[in-house]
């Protein structure tokens, strides 16, 4: 209907813009390997405890990349009040929402898929229940994080000081999340004997619902004067 | 000063709350299991009640500036979280206090201890966000948002801190309450309860008054 | 408050952490509570004069 | 009697204790082209984009051809300071942009002929003088063509020939039947084709009448009008 076909519009300008600023892309992503980088020289030099957390230094490098794609993503929507000529158009909050939460989550996507490579490298990581898991894993967390970090970064891009304010609002915020995701990815990569990966992909998709829904209704909230 | 009724409500929170501790401190009987530590609960249990019920009162409060525009509503939701950040602090510290004992480590993964540490995080950064809006109307409305956001997320956090948890460690919790404890650890819950009308009012009332200088300059 | 706990911590000693039976945890737990009730509303009374509430 | 254009009744704009516009009631029927003039921190652009309902009223309403302005948003153009467009994109992809969400109908190449950016449609904006991202503004405000344009300052940043490129388009959207709102320092020249004047006055409404008193003297010719008023 209407809601999706606005999206779908908003989804392919976000996604134009990503291409067009590919330059930042490619710095998000070299950001997060850094982070990976840094994790493996801080975690020490006992290879088994660096491959036992490849998981969770996956996370937070895509989590702290977030930061970057999504604060990136708002700066360019109000630097010259581009959000305002598409709410005047008309176009509808929620769609300019959904459209930009579905170009973050791509992007986040892009940012790990990018890292997996390094993660088996750097930390002799090899998903033993398969690439298709370890990609669901990768999606349903993007999407856990996309979804309140396009909300809470089209807050902090119209405050003051908006830099310490995404992070500060979003961390705590995403951490379940984070949660479900390392534990879900870790399973991918140790084995998942117990059959666990199911229940932490359901926190993730439970956490998902919540979050789409309750953005997209709150958004006009943020983005009305 | 005039129509402060909070006061007395809080003088007599107050007083429960001393007189429940000197209860919980020498008179109750000594936990079968946790000895000594066992006391702490005459105000760590009612602290984390509270500080519950300031988010959640928050959270009424922020619905309510969204629906209603009504600026006692964004009152109400900036008081009340104030006041549930440092309850919620104050929580963690002792319920820190607590696992050093049991465990003997500073900080114990117990889903109910980290859930209230992350809300407190949550809310701090929602307290944050009001510092960093200068119009009235948007601080409110985005603050609402975000606290909305927030206590939405409270229920993911419990679960996924009590899964990672339960994978490793078993869950502690307090054996049947001794009908002599109940009594004291009532006494508290109603005091602090008390306490807590007063602390939310009087923010109100604060609020309200930054507001009024706010709209007349 | 804060008198009570500590005329308590003291008439155990103000113990190190490490008694037995977590008499010393108990203590510090109260203080840390009396502190922060007591805190929050000096905040609160000195906010209040401030605003002429 | 059809509905008026614009329909403002006791319109209020607070930011913060502060009333940037306070209690204007204004009715501006269709096809009429009215001057809004007045100091800076007047309140003229905090107005127009009530009007245009990029900001909500803090009291009062407004409605635009005869339904309220939030759900007339298609029916309203509005030219403002911020120009709205996305750096990285390039000029067409701008306008490309507003027509699919829009819903607007392709006349791209017709209207950057129009504005004279033809040339540079390809790069990206970000590389654009100050006078060219305003032309494209208009472009973009060109392929919407609606009944009611709202422009705020639109001289500004532009050459001589720009002005004259302001006049004629004004002339056009006039010619179209559209309702013209402009709020501009420019009165002198304004008056000589709008209907009506209107000056601001530190947030309300203050001295109105017909344009035609402007066109002689019009910085005095306003305050000799006010005396007599």
């Amino acid at each position: 209907m209407e809601l999706i076909l606005e999206s779908r519009a908003v989804l392919a300008k976000e996604l134009l813009h990503v291409w067009r600023a590919r330059a930042r892309l490619v710095a998000t992503g070299t950001f997060a390997l850094a982070t990976l980088l840094l994790f493996s020289f801080a975690g020490g030099l006992n290879d088994a405890a660096l491959r036992e957390n490849s998981a969770g230094y996956l996370w937070i490098g895509i989590l702290l990349a977030s930061t970057l794609a999504l604060g990136e993503g708002l700066r360019v929507e109000t630097e010259h009040n581009a959000i305002e000529m598409l709410l005047l158009l008309p176009v509808s909050p929620a769609a300019i929402f959904y459209g930009k939460a579905i170009g973050n989550l791509l992007v986040l996507l892009l940012v790990g898929i990018v890292m997996l490579p390094f993660l088996t490298v750097l930390f002799d990581a090899t998903p033993t229940e398969g690439v298709g898991p370890l990609l669901l894993c990768l999606f349903a967390g993007s999407a856990a994080i996309s979804a309140p970090g396009t909300l809470h970064a089209t807050l902090a891009a119209r405050a003051r000081s908006r830099d310490v304010l995404l992070p500060l609002l979003l961390f705590p915020l995403v951490i379940p999340c984070v949660v479900a995701a390392v534990q879900a990815t870790h399973l991918v990569y140790a084995g998942d004997p117990m059959d666990q990966l199911g229940s932490w992909l359901g926190v993730l998709f439970a956490f998902c619902v919540v979050h789409w829904s309750v953005g997209g209704l709150l958004y006009s909230r943020v983005v009305e004067d | 000063m005039k129509g402060r009724w909070e006061l007395i409500v809080g003088a007599v929170g107050g007083l429960g709350l001393l007189a429940g501790s000197a209860l919980g401190l020498w008179w109750a009987p000594q936990e079968r299991f946790m000895l000594e530590t066992g006391r702490i609960l005459y105000v760590h249990v009612p602290t984390a009640w509270l500080s519950m019920i300031l988010f959640t009162a928050a959270f009424v409060g922020s619905i309510g500036w969204l629906v209603k525009r009504r600026w006692g509503f964004d009152f109400l939701s900036e008081a009340s979280v104030e006041a549930g950040v440092v309850l919620g602090c104050l929580l963690s510290v002792q319920g820190s206090i607590w696992a050093h004992w049991t465990w003997n480590t500073w900080w114990a993964w117990d889903p109910r201890l980290t859930s209230v540490a992350v809300m407190v995080l949550s809310f701090l950064g929602i307290l944050a966000l009001r510092s960093f809006v200068d119009d009235p109307e948007k601080r409110a409305t985005w603050s609402a948002t975000a606290t909305i956001v927030a206590w939405v997320n409270v229920p993911f956090v419990y679960l996924c801190v009590k899964w990672m948890r339960s994978l490793h460690q078993g869950q502690s919790s307090v054996a049947n309450i001794d009908p002599d404890m109940g009594k004291v650890l009532l006494l508290n819950t109603v005091a602090v309860t008390l306490v807590a009308i007063y602390f939310v009012v009087t923010r109100w009332r604060i609020a309200n008054a930054v507001h009024q200088r706010e709209f007349t300059e | 408050m804060i008198l009570l706990s500590l005329s308590a911590a003291f008439a155990q000693g103000m113990p190190a952490m490490h008694t037995d039976d977590g008499t010393s945890h108990m203590v510090w737990a109260y203080v840390a509570t009396a502190v922060v009730y007591l805190g929050y509303t000096a905040f609160l009374v000195v906010r209040g004069h401030q605003e002429k509430v | 009697m059809p509905d008026p254009a614009i329909l403002a009744t006791a319109v209020g704009r607070r930011f913060a204790g502060r009333w940037a516009v306070r209690d204007v009631s204004l009715t501006v029927a269709q096809g009429e082209s009215v001057l809004v003039h007045g100091a800076n921190g007047s309140g003229k652009t905090t107005l127009l984009r009530v009007l245009a309902s990029a900001i909500s009223p803090t009291a009062g309403s407004v409605t635009v051809l005869g339904k309220p302005a939030i759900e007339a948003r298609s029916k309203v153009g509005l030219l403002s300071h911020a120009d709205g467009h996305y750096d990285e994109l390039s000029g067409r992809d701008n306008l490309e942009l507003a027509v699919k969400l829009g819903h607007l109908p392709d006349r791209i190449d017709a209207v950057l002929e129009r504005v004279g950016l033809a040339a540079r449609a390809g790069d990206a904006v970000r590389g654009y003088s100050a006078g060219m991202r305003k032309r494209l503004a208009f472009a973009r405000l060109l392929l919407k063509a609606p009944p009611v344009v709202l422009m705020d300052e639109p001289y500004a940043a532009l050459d001589p020939a720009g002005h004259q490129f302001v006049d004629e388009l004004c002339a056009e959207f006039s010619a179209q039947g559209a309702t013209v709102l402009i709020s501009t320092h420019q009165v002198g020249r304004v008056a000589q084709w709008c209907d009506r004047a209107i000056r601001m006055d530190q947030g309300r409404l203050g001295w109105s009448g017909d344009a035609s008193e402007l066109r002689t003297r019009p910085a005095d010719a306003v305050a000799a009008a006010e005396e007599r008023a």
